[in-house]
């Protein structure tokens, strides 16, 4: 049976409160309300006030709090209300979660949930794609999955694993996308990304949202005699450099599509490891496409023009097939 | 200290901002179930007593911090319903000519900081904008507002504690609607009183009836003579009621309804009107006149936001750095 | 709530722990003067009563998140002096295997809460091991520390009030050694007892003698018998002063002289050395056998502490994922 | 006269503050003490209380209020004590200061003053590099220089710039450079980098305390017929793609190398855009040096096998040479 994106999460947290008594959540609405996407609805039920707790507006205090329960063996899965929030607790995040491990040798297992991205009119405080911030900090771990299947798979890997772990959900794909879940307890491992379809003429490497986007500009491209072959990432970090790799060498072209704004985006770093680590298999420049360097515009009309999308990645796609 | 008690004059125009406050955001629901809008709309329904009362009792150089309850201090502040309703349609005319939406906006000119989303964090800010005026000498006042929900943040404590510290000219107000988004004040703070928290800074806290416009009028006229006289801040918390859901999209069922008739009861704007014709300042001609003006001034208003130019996709970059 | 007076041998105990504190960080400071010492170094020269007489009042399964002035604390849960050496000279058997340095180090296993520099950051993090012991009905209680300056923190803030909001089986203890670096209280907080926060969380503030280590007991010790009884958060604040500079770098020539005087004769360990001489519980002799103790074990510390390796430039990459 | 960096800085800030009465400073302990690294030493006798403003311990209420100053027409200057407590001040700096010219068209006009960077034996939390985090958002500007000269101009024109600009200033290289200033008023304009020393064989594209290890390494490689030229970046953000590329095209080989990790630092963004733009350019794949994804260590041998140097980087360029 295919289920939402967001079905997806709910049962991933659902079957791992069930499994693991150690697993509780925590963040703002997310009890009788259900959360503010109505992620948690049902669990203050099934689970209790002491494993669904809504606390007070207070993203550094509940973050750290997460953190006190990590320590004592907890499995604590924090829901920011909006990613753009996670801003808030990014102290407590990059100097307290990242270290503790590489300083105490302590695990510090929690999952931070960080709703995130645009394409939901939603402006400049509830769109951004946060991911590069954390990128950058040593000790973290960040997924992003694109599809029903890998959005519960990697949920369930998150909650298990013993780092902290943001797990960036999409907005729009909450209820925009559908797909099979395997009916089993499956783990889709951290650290690996999926070639999502593939292709011969271009690898684009990408994530999130626009995975969606990435397929279907590969689909229009098809008659065009140019296949290309998407891979996602599903991971951030650690990345994974050996399904990149080999299809960089497949294909001697790159594209790297995000939804985050181009300038220090992750994708900088994908571009970068590909021109130091695999220049000899290049036939072509490395090709981003993301936003500009501007706050995410509230107008549809500005939005629309702000994101990539199938046309902007296929336009792209045709010049750089053509190099 | 003394307070000015308002001339008949001054409490006919105070009715009439918090009439016209009720009818732009009853207009805006309106437009809102028509699909007009776009993104989120934040109303201050039953609220209107604490954003009126309180702007009606600055001095026309003062600035404010507002929140997303108080459109009714906006507008005293200068705000035009032309502006409001352009930016509720995410318009070029609209206050952030469509990079921002619904109550995210501000004109430092006109006194106003723009509000953004993470909550309290304009009450850094305010206490900046005070520190200016203690610099300068000028004997200039902030009112800065926010929610019970936004005075669990870090941000609430560090402007609270800067203000009293630097003995700085702000008037914190506090909107405790009973309510942070579905969170109630019991799961927000374990004090009856938001404005007990003024013990933690050794500033004069007071709770006023929210609303009773007169007595929120008076007490931010208090501490307002207090700050402009560099005895330093203070913070006035008006108990009031958030009548509809966070936002339009929430029906706010996890609120008693009870809790809601009892607040319909006294309604801040039915109340104030009652006590205008008591005081036979206001009768059934004056009460129509006003009316017809505000519908008037909202129909034009709804005509030149519908009317206006979306926003230009040439200017995408625009704007993001002065130059 | 009565609290169990301590027996002579737990008042001989804390008397040890006293000056076994000073002792190493007066070692120490001869260290840092010979240029052995790798860093900064902070103590709690004059301020040992807080961390040794909370500490004293606590359960052995107990948790502490100290600061940067509690080692008596942390040798009471348990960290040798030994340890402590190696850390200050940034060896591999130093607590943070020379990845972290000073005070700096920490063991859940052991109970402490590794400290951090951000001010204040651990206290959110207490809150959230006080979570723990909430949800798993263990009988257990935090003992947070922090300092004067750290209340000026939004995570101060967030956590006390997370903490009285679940009701969390936290003592808050605050350090108020009179000054933040160089700032003097009355440039940090408008109020005069740091006590008084508590009222903004609704939980109980006493303000002890932080000089007098049976007082800071006392109190802790009540506050800890209310948390374990359910009863929540309290904040206790023990009045002291920094007796030497911000750390060793520092010659605090900010500080009137005459302040220092004044607490020098208020020194904790001279007070509860005559206190315990007075009941007899002390003699030269018992003194002489302490005082040759440890300076036995300080020295061994030391001798440790530099014939110890230094770390490994192999494990340069070891240990920021937890496997 | 040659004077060191930190004398430059304060120089810079001196004149800045005699020349125009906007310019305020607020920060911890930056008054009586004059700061952390005594960067504003002498400030509070020539410029006042109001002007050199020792604030509470409180990043993100400062930073805050600076923007409220900001907006106001002044030109605050906040000091960071250390460049790892932007942390706790994050949300401010990149949800408030960095949009609000975006969604409102209002300047603001301030500088935050960030001592980063290692080398120091400090560990991690007073040795980071937390440029990256910054170099994503739209709205700020970054400025790093590497000498007394640029430290002095670059602050200077910071102060002057009507948008926030982060100054990371190099605690390493505070009294480890000395060079000559300019004695007039001299502005070095944000967003020009500059070939601190020309080349043929490679281009080193850096900043802060890693020009000097380029440049030692440049020396040491001359004899071996390796000629590198330098740039210095100066500021981060905007980037200076001209200089880049022009240096890009004569060389053909480019080594990027910053202090901050690899993983997500700024060298990504540049190897990117390189690789995009300058394609046909290149004779050999782009290096990047910096060190690993790890905290920054505090044992200085584990911190001197983790920093890049002279050594680690004339290594990297013989092999690229030889590519
Ligand atoms: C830092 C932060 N966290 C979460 C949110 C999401 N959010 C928006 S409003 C709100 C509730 C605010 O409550 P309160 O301050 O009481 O204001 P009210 O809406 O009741 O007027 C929440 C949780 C936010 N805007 N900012
Ligand atoms: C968030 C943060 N800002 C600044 C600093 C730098 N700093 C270290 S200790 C200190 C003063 C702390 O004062 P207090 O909390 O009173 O503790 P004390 O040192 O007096 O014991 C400062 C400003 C820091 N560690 N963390
Ligand atoms: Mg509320
Ligand atoms: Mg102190």
């Amino acid at each position: 049976m295919e289920i939402t994106y967001l079905e997806a999460i709910r049962q991933a947290l659902w079957e791992e409160m069930d499994r693991d008594e150690r697993v509780f959540m925590l963040g703002e609405d997310i009890g009788v309300y259900g959360g503010a996407f109505k992620v948690t609805k049902g669990f203050l039920d099934k689970f209790g006030p002491e494993r669904v707790m809504d606390t007070p507006l207070s993203e550094s205090g509940f973050v750290g709090a997460a953190i006190g329960g990590a320590l004592m063996g907890m499995r604590p899965v924090v829901e920011m209300q909006f990613s753009d929030f996670i801003a808030c607790a990014f102290d407590q995040i990059v100097n307290m979660a990242a270290k503790h491990h590489y300083r105490t040798g302590e695990p510090v297992p929690m999952v931070i949930r960080a709703p995130y991205g645009g394409g939901i009119h939603a402006g400049p405080f509830h769109s951004q794609c946060p991911e590069a911030w954390f990128f950058h900090v040593a000790g973290l771990k960040l997924v992003a999955p694109s599809t029903p299947a890998d959005a519960k798979g990697l949920l369930k890997a998150a909650i298990r694993d013993p780092n902290p772990v943001i797990y960036f959900e999409h907005k729009y794909l909450y209820r925009h996308i559908k797909g099979e879940v395997p009916a089993e307890d499956t783990i889709v491992p951290i650290g690996q990304a999926e070639v999502k379809r593939p292709g011969s003429t271009i690898s684009v490497i990408t994530y999130g949202a626009m995975l969606q986007h990435s397929l279907a500009a590969a689909e229009r491209l098809l008659t065009e005699g140019i296949d290309l072959e998407v891979v996602d990432l599903r991971t951030l970090q650690p990345l994974d450099m050996a399904t990149i790799a080999s299809s960089v060498k497949k294909t001697g072209r790159v594209m790297v599509v995000h939804e985050a704004p181009k300038t220090g985006g992750i994708g900088g770093e994908i571009a970068a490891r590909i021109a130091e680590e695999l220049f000899q298999y290049l036939d072509a420049p490395i090709v981003r496409v993301a936003p500009p360097h501007t706050p995410v515009p509230f107008s549809p009309v500005l939005e629309e023009a702000y994101l990539p999308n199938s046309d902007t990645i296929a336009g792209k796609a045709r010049a750089l097939a053509g190099f | 200290m003394g307070v000015q008690q308002p001339t008949p004059t001054e409490l006919l125009n105070i009715y009439y901002y918090l009439k016209l406050t009720r009818g732009l955001e009853q207009r805006v629901i309106t437009l809102y179930r028509q699909g007009k809008i776009v993104g989120g709309v934040y109303l201050g329904t039953g609220e209107e007593a604490i954003a009126v009362g309180s702007a009606s009792a600055l001095e026309p150089s003062d600035v404010i911090a507002p929140t997303h309850r108080d459109l009714g201090a906006n507008l005293m502040k200068g705000i035009t319903p032309k502006e409001y309703m352009a930016q509720y349609l995410a318009k070029q005319t609209g206050l952030t000519r469509g990079r921002d939406g619904n109550v995210h906006f501000g004109d430092i000119t006109r006194g106003i900081i723009g509000f953004i989303s993470p909550m309290a964090d304009l009450l850094p800010v305010a206490a900046g904008v005070a520190l200016t005026f203690k610099i300068r000498r000028e004997r200039r006042v902030v009112a800065a507002f926010f929610g019970d929900g936004a005075s669990s943040r870090g941000d609430f404590h560090e402007a609270l504690n800067l203000a009293a510290v630097l003995k700085l000219p702000v008037v914190f107000i506090c909107h405790n609607n009973q309510y942070a988004y579905s969170t109630p004040l019991s799961r927000q703070m374990a004090i009856e009183h938001v404005a007990d928290r003024a013990k933690a800074y050794g500033m004069p806290g007071i709770s006023v009836d929210g609303n009773d416009v007169l007595a929120v009028r008076n007490a931010v006229a208090l501490a307002a003579a207090r700050a402009r006289m560099g005895e330093g801040p203070s913070l006035v918390e008006g108990k009031t009621m958030r009548m509809r859901g966070h936002a339009e999209h929430d029906d706010a069922s996890y609120v008693p309804p009870a809790l809601l008739e009892e607040w319909r009861a006294r309604d801040p704007i039915d109340r104030f009107a009652a006590c205008l014709r008591d005081q036979t300042l206001l009768d059934d001609v004056t009460a129509k006149a006003i009316d017809d003006r505000i519908a008037k001034e909202i129909e034009e208003a709804v005509l030149f936001a519908e009317s206006s130019p979306l926003p230009d996709t040439k200017d995408l970059l625009d704007g993001v750095y002065a130059a």
